[in-house]
């Protein structure tokens, strides 16, 4: 299936990639979709994920044409 | 109900009147209105801050914004609200937040405003970038309210 | 920290405006601002109201706001405070009230101006008359927030 | 003693009196005062009382020159 990957904030940059689209296997979970664009870095800790602009578990399996992005804790608002 | 993401700078009073003066919400049904605008201090954890950059996920952030919306509305029978919130790069004593709320009685305008700033410091996908005089450096994490 | 009572009607986000900009509280020090307007509904209890009339005792009302802003202030280690209370004749849709304070951090907005707004009902010497289809009648106590 | 006695709201409407400068007693308290200003009226389980505009136990005792406030219930605010 085809995933279009992207990266923001603190990951993006460090990554040096803001979107990617790949092609990975069916039952591809989203931890493991992390492993096949970024296998040269661990996962962190804190990260987190969205499917289709929708927070969610690492453990879960996208669907074909599926958006998902990783990114840091967020720091937005102030006060 | 109202979400909005502005690339430049914005004066909330300004745009709550605007806002107020094209009748949403209606006037005479509302008794409470509760405001948080959160703007940029010159320092963070004692240390100067020149400046700011904030990014988001565009159409995320927007949905996040509006769930929460929906979420306080229904919890507190909110009259209306408003979300605005800047991205790109701001200087101290710029606003960067802005919520409004109103309802028939106090009591849930200040529960919903408060409710609605926790769930968009804790949630919604924004980041800011500090500019200091030793370089830049990603904010790693909010702290509570 | 400033309390003003107003005998003509005024536009909450102008003078917000106006205050911030005459550079009280100053610039980049607060990081949250927490408002509150309490509007005049067009109903209460069930009831259409036309107008109401607001009394206030000249000297001691100005002196119990100044008492609680104090308190306040010193409680949550606000920057700035400024409360207007309106008197005399409003109609549906008039702001009556307004309580803003500025602080470093969002939790101590938050916490003084709903503390502000409780002081301010549960004992600043302040009296409605309500004008209603049926006659005028004074309100006989507030409401708990 | 003189004392300056005010009335607000509801109160100053039904006794059809604002204020009234009398002479009372040395020793007077605030509960005795309303006694020997409104005689042919109990005093209101409700009211609420000033001496020199800060609010006053009814059982003290005013000083000769002071202000004496009696109010109903208070309603400012909004919302």
């Amino acid at each position: 299936m085809r995933i279009e990957v992207r990266f923001f904030a603190g990951l993006r940059e460090r990554l040096g990639v803001a979107e990617r689209e790949v092609s990975v296997p069916d039952d591809t979970s989203i931890r493991q979709l992390w492993s096949l664009v970024v296998p040269e870095e661990p996962l962190p800790d804190n990260v987190l994920a969205a499917r289709n602009m929708e927070y969610v578990d690492l453990s879960s399996i996208p669907c074909d044409g599926d958006e998902i992005a990783f990114f840091p804790p967020v720091t937005g608002g102030a006060g | 109900m109202t979400v909005r993401i502005l690339d430049a700078g914005f004066d909330p009073w300004a745009l709550l009147s605007d806002y107020q003066r094209a009748g949403a919400p209606p006037e005479g049904a509302y008794g409470a209105t509760a405001v948080f605008v959160g703007t940029m201090r010159d320092f963070n954890e004692d240390q100067n801050v020149q400046s700011l950059f904030l990014e988001h996920y565009p159409g995320m952030t927007e949905a996040w914004l509006e769930k929460i919306s929906v979420a306080a509305t229904e919890r507190w029978n909110l009259l209306d609200s408003l979300i605005v919130h800047r991205v790109g790069e701001l200087h101290p004593g710029e606003p960067i937040v802005l919520v409004a709320v109103w309802s028939a009685h106090r009591k849930a305008a200040f529960e919903a405003s408060r409710f609605l700033m926790e769930e968009l410091k804790s949630k919604a996908p924004l980041w800011k970038k500090e500019q200091r005089e030793d370089g830049a450096r990603w904010v790693e994490h909010n702290t509570p309210g």
